[in-house]
């Protein structure tokens, strides 16, 4: 994605929301795959293909990220925890089309403009521009359901909505303009191929402020301060959330290429492909090794997000590091990963419940960091330096302050203003029943 | 013997497990049941009558010998409480007999363990 | 797949049925991809791969309905209604190949000829023949899938192969001849880009009229006439089988182009893809919010329903309506979802368990007359007057009145003859044991 | 797969393990994508994309495979068994990368040498080396996995991880460099297009092999010997696994023509598409059948097993045979499974769980002789006389013979020197607590 | 005070509530039972003897203060019944003492909300 | 009459319930139960103190006639043995009605069926 110039060739601000007062007018304005001769000249039907197929597969994303949530979490908060994993997905669709778009890929130092519903403003090069606003759209969507995991099981449904909102349309694509977009750290050479910081390290940071904010579960540190074990209800879902999860991010890592065409491409994807797949196992082993190590037993949950550590942590870097590299990350993504969820459980005393914080924050940033290290052209194990080193430490440092700086004003704004957390008693009974009116298992 | 049968809050269940075992019971069984009640006041939520059909519960089930009757139930009592409606209940039912499979032992010979120290 | 020409070259009717019987010199006229060199001449890899790839996305479908109607449904059913989602999909390979796509892709003015095995009256033109055949065989395999919902928990198993052999063989291919087969509604420029009213629509009034005749299930209804909750066993796989559906959609009506070759093409499914997406999100925020203002708490079973209903609305003018055309598609479908399940459930009486009935008769229907209204082309709304409109509303009420009317001589021949619904005690006991000998959770 | 030649250009040792302990030097050596122009120039973009999403689709198999044995088993070992489906394909990624690889596909009349984590012996042709090698990669894990179906609930967690290494390491390499490895067999004409005999009945030779030696479950023979039920805990997730294999298997089968492009290849695949497909559902319609005639009900766990066999079947000859013989295959795997099944666990008394010695090794073996008899060229029926077929049966014992030895020396070894089996209380208890320390329900 | 154990059809469980609440019991609990029997000669079906092992039921319980015993066994019996095999059974089970965990309450007094009206 | 309840392992519950059959129960009731217990010796395993809060076991509850209690219990006891620990207990709880819902019967009556021939 790295390698997608935005000339703006020109902004129109398309009144779409009149448009849909005024409908009869307005919709005569639209027109059905209206393209001009020069534009249409370039596109490659193969990298259509193959940015649409990436794009279901990061959309698979979603119920992987249900499932792991929904499985690491009780019975009683089910139909909430799911209910969460679609509405962040129905209302990310519609703001990031309607204004993150166009904030994300318009031009600007700090920030692009809102689109409102037109994507005229954007030159598609290799692709049709609507194939390059669906994949957008679902990587905006991961970002903003990694929150939920962390907060899970004690937010409000309708402050759920709200801060997710917020994320969707403004805090995810400003720093995604940053990036992405053309913006200042994309010219200082800062490379995250599809994400660990961009759109992995923004969840994780966003969701340890919420999880901090909000304060643990009833339950989850005894009178002693000693924290207990709240087993999720159902591994089973959980493991096959991971592998959704995994199939996901073949398209996610390969896909964020966007391109498919020509040898060059397909070397590169098929090396993505693998470095991804490699990191991604060795995360597990890594996890699967401490485990055993440390307590005695392999932990299946453990290993569930080692693998997602690794996965997370080579992200930035699964174009640039060779497989080799990309073991090296795995395996130190998976091993910190297990630091790092029992630090911020029994040290910070933050409720994590899914460990979305360290998965996703701390791998994310990890990864970030380890490009700059594995990177085969200019990584410092490489001959490379510091120099590479340093600009990846400034983007994930300037975009984790910026997430988690963002997420501080949204969480304790709506904590004064309408309190974030639920009552204790509905969370004693469960939100599904209060929330939804609904219980999932009957 | 009796049997005491506790119904507490799913969240209490980690102190009452805690405090029985401090109370030197050697064992209990328990599992999950739900509880429906009259609509009451106090249980309107959001201007919706809260259908109570869905509150669940954890079931405790403890036969203990009659000299540990008392002892057993304020150690539920004490770690189940919270002063919030749905606290639960604690019954005391008669049990006429026990038999421990393994051993054949019977009565209040089968609750306790004299082999414990082994 | 509106734009197939399908010029039938030439018709053999190819035993294969009595070849089945003589092996041995029936296996002697086959032979693995034999097309002349004119035929190959013209094939795109790209589209087959395309198609292929769609063919397996809307096979996806399948495991979709199963998790859904499963999750709708009770722990008792389960595994009765596991094993329909199989059984339609086994029978319908076999039956389309044998003669639905003869019926459905010969020549013919009310029908084709059944073709027994033999592909090669199809002349192919940019796909192969054999893509083609497995791609209408899972659209034909959805459309049979949609009834097990409705009729759920109380059909006898035999019954239900009965019907679904005669839905599959006969009724879907016949309607889908007048449409899709290049008969006489297609002459008159029905607009059905991917099956609204051709695969959901018949779907669900067969549906309809099913669960009609079987009465409702046991206890729905109470003394006083009043419709009680059956909730259903598993919203989490209920849940799970949405995001499966959703995934199959971008098969669905992106495959539906037939074709990704050339940037015309490339735009194309770029566009249905993201008007398809749109529509699911809104027919799943309408929901939300009626839900929420009607019930006082958002429902995570109707945002289930609610999306679904978006996707059935858009799929006939997803290639034909502007972005925020499909965004007011899902908003209408969505709302009306839901008063549709009420209307049904209180007013009608009528026992739908998951809703099918509104979800695909209902929503497909209203899906193929908004085409006639936000159509960029031809559209009421964009100055076309009433005549696409006129046309859509013919096609919608003959082809639902073809599948009503079809399903209504179906059930009530075969309730007359061997009786549609199980015993009583069955219903009570569950289908599983009795129908089945196995439960689903031990 | 069959058709790739495969002229070892070269073969360096390169020391990828020290490269690990001295990662800065060894790094310097890593180049990505490092392809000279004259490789390159042959690659084809649509091939790379179809074999990529064909190793997606293969990959994906995993979770089916986790599922239908997690469904297959009792609730008290769920996530020991998850987590074995997890760990043997995290194992097979590392070690297929690490020896696997070399010996399967270098130069040698019996194997390959192993390539210590360099791929530059291989010339690729069509698609890149690494696109190749994870498209192996994922091959290599199906087989491991099957095996740890029939041992479940029983098995030491660490035993199982022992063997598991050596099956992806040694076992299955080198009976793939006999084939697909251009070793002798493949000289003599074998003809296995996907493997089921190379993947699949080496597969369920050894869990035939692992299930006998470890002998059955607790409580699965009475002490009269009688075999009784232990029914599965969730059969909607076990029919969730197999819709999932059946996706899976849309890439294992087409996917292994290599190539997409032209329209020879498109043809091609889309033939293997539908054989497949027909074999499948006619290996289900023939389990449902037998099962009607021969218990009195229609069973859905023999429906799922019966849809495998057919699967398992038409692998080897998926591209060999036409739509009516890939019927017939299926029918004919379908009844025989059923019979195996009840072969193995009434009259062999060996406990297989989940059944997978007679879906992948009987299934297996027999679909490779049936593609001597039903191959549009060169089959028995096809006029090509007992010449093929018994090329055919040769290889499938050989293979078998392999694996089972393999299999029989690989287990009575760690049987003697470590003890394959948890105690009789851990077994009773539940291997998830015990080895893992965790339950997968809550 | 009385414990009464009722094992019914699940398809009547909210048959059975209704009755329960209409004839002023506060509260109860219940979950899901399995009933295995006798194969006996009314449940041969097709020709297979069916396995009984797998009758799912639920049971109620609800313990009562002695004089509203026969009140609930009515209650139950009415609302459950269907006249075919399998209706279920009724149990009464003598309770020696019941406490509200909340307020501490003994005996009777546990049993009835005397803070009902706030 | 009295409620015999045993609590056995899963393993062990076709023995048991082949036994009960036999020995010309009725009917009985079962559901799953977890038991939790005092970390004994005898219960360490690799080094980790099991937590026996996850110990598995059914609960199978049969309403019995006076006269047939022992013989009950001894088809159980036989059935459920293995002689390591954790093969469960049984206890027998006094009851003092039963009531079948289908017909109305009361006290041991209902318990075994008159009309069993028909
Ligand atoms: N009479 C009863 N019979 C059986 N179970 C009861 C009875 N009363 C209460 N329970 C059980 O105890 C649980 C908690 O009781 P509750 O009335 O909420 O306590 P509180 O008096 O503190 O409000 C209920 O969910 C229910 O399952
Ligand atoms: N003696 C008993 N002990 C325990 N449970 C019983 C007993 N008899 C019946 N039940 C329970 O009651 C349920 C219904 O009883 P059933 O015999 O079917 O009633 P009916 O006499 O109307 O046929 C059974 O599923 C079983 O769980
Ligand atoms: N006092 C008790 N009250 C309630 N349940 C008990 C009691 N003692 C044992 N149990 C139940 O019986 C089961 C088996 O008992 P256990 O003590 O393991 O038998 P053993 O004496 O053979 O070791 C336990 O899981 C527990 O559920």
């Amino acid at each position: 994605m790295d390698r997608i110039i935005r000339y703006i060739m020109g902004k129109r601000l398309w009144l779409g929301f009149t448009g849909l007062l005024f409908a009869g007018s307005a919709f005569a304005q639209d027109s059905v795959a209206a393209k001009s001769a020069t534009e249409t000249s370039s596109i490659s039907s193969l990298d259509t293909v193959w940015v649409l197929l990436a794009a279901m597969l990061v959309f698979w994303m979603q119920p992987g990220f249900a499932l792991v949530e929904a499985g690491f979490t009780r019975t009683k908060n089910t139909a909430n925890i799911l209910m969460k994993n679609f509405v962040d997905f129905l209302i990310g669709t519609v703001l990031f089309w309607f204004v993150g778009f166009g904030i994300m890929f318009g031009a600007g130092d700090f920030m692009g403009m809102p689109n409102l519903f037109s994507t005229d403003f954007y030159a598609s090069s290799n692709i049709p521009t609507e194939a390059f606003l669906i994949f957008q759209t679902v990587f905006c969507a991961t970002a903003a359901t990694i929150v939920s995991g962390a907060m899970a099981e004690r937010t409000k449904f309708s402050m759920y909505i709200t801060y997710s909102i917020i994320i969707t349309a403004i805090v995810y694509p400003i720093s995604g303009h940053w990036t992405w977009g053309g913006g200042w750290l994309s010219q200082l050479g800062f490379h995250d191929f599809a994400g660990s910081t961009i759109v992995h390290s923004v969840g994780g940071w966003i969701a340890l402020i919420g999880a901090a904010i909000l304060g643990p579960r009833v339950g989850k540190y005894g009178k002693d301060g000693k924290s207990r074990a709240i087993p999720g209800h159902n591994l089973t879902i959980a493991a096959l959330g991971v592998f959704i999860l995994w199939l996901g991010w073949f398209g996610f890592n390969p896909g964020s290429q966007l391109a498919a065409e020509g040898s060059e491409n397909a070397i590169a994807i098929s090396h993505v492909f693998l470095t991804t797949n490699i990191a991604a196992c060795l995360g597990g082993i890594a996890a699967i090794t401490v485990s055993w190590l440390k307590y005695g037993k392999p932990s299946l949950s453990l290993t569930l997000n080692g693998i997602l550590a690794g996965f997370v942590g080579v992200t930035a870097g699964c174009d640039a590091v060779s497989p080799v590299g990309a073991a090296m990350i795995g395996l130190i993504c998976g091993t910190v990963m297990i630091f790092s969820v029992e630090f911020i459980d029994k040290v910070l005393k933050i409720d994590d419940p899914v460990g979305a914080s360290s998965v996703h924050g701390v791998c994310g940033f990890l990864g970030t960091l380890l490009t700059g290290v594995f990177a085969v052209d200019g990584g410092l194990l490489y001959g490379g330096g510091f120099h590479m080193l340093g600009i990846q430490l400034l983007g994930a440092v300037t975009v984790g302050a910026w997430a988690a700086g963002s997420g501080f004003v949204i969480f304790t704004v709506l904590n004064k203003v309408h309190g974030l957390r639920v009552p204790a008693r509905i969370e004693e009974e469960g939100l599904d029943i209060y929330e939804h009116g609904e219980s999932a298992y009957n | 013997m009796k049997k005491i049968e506790a119904i507490i809050r799913k969240t209490k269940f980690e102190d009452v497990k805690d405090a029985l075992l401090e109370a030197d019971i050697e064992w209990f069984s328990y599992y999950d049941v739900r509880g429906v009640g009259k609509a009451r006041q106090g249980r309107i939520y959001r201007g919706v009558v809260y259908d109570t059909s869905y509150i669940e519960r954890i079931l405790i089930s403890i036969v203990v010998r009659d000299k540990n009757v008392e002892k057993t139930i304020d150690a539920v009592k004490k770690a189940a409480y919270t002063g919030e409606i749905g606290d639960g209940r604690i019954f005391v039912i008669p049990i006429e007999d026990a038999i421990r499979i393994r051993t054949g032992d019977r009565g209040d010979a089968s609750l306790y363990n004299a082999e414990q120290e082994n």
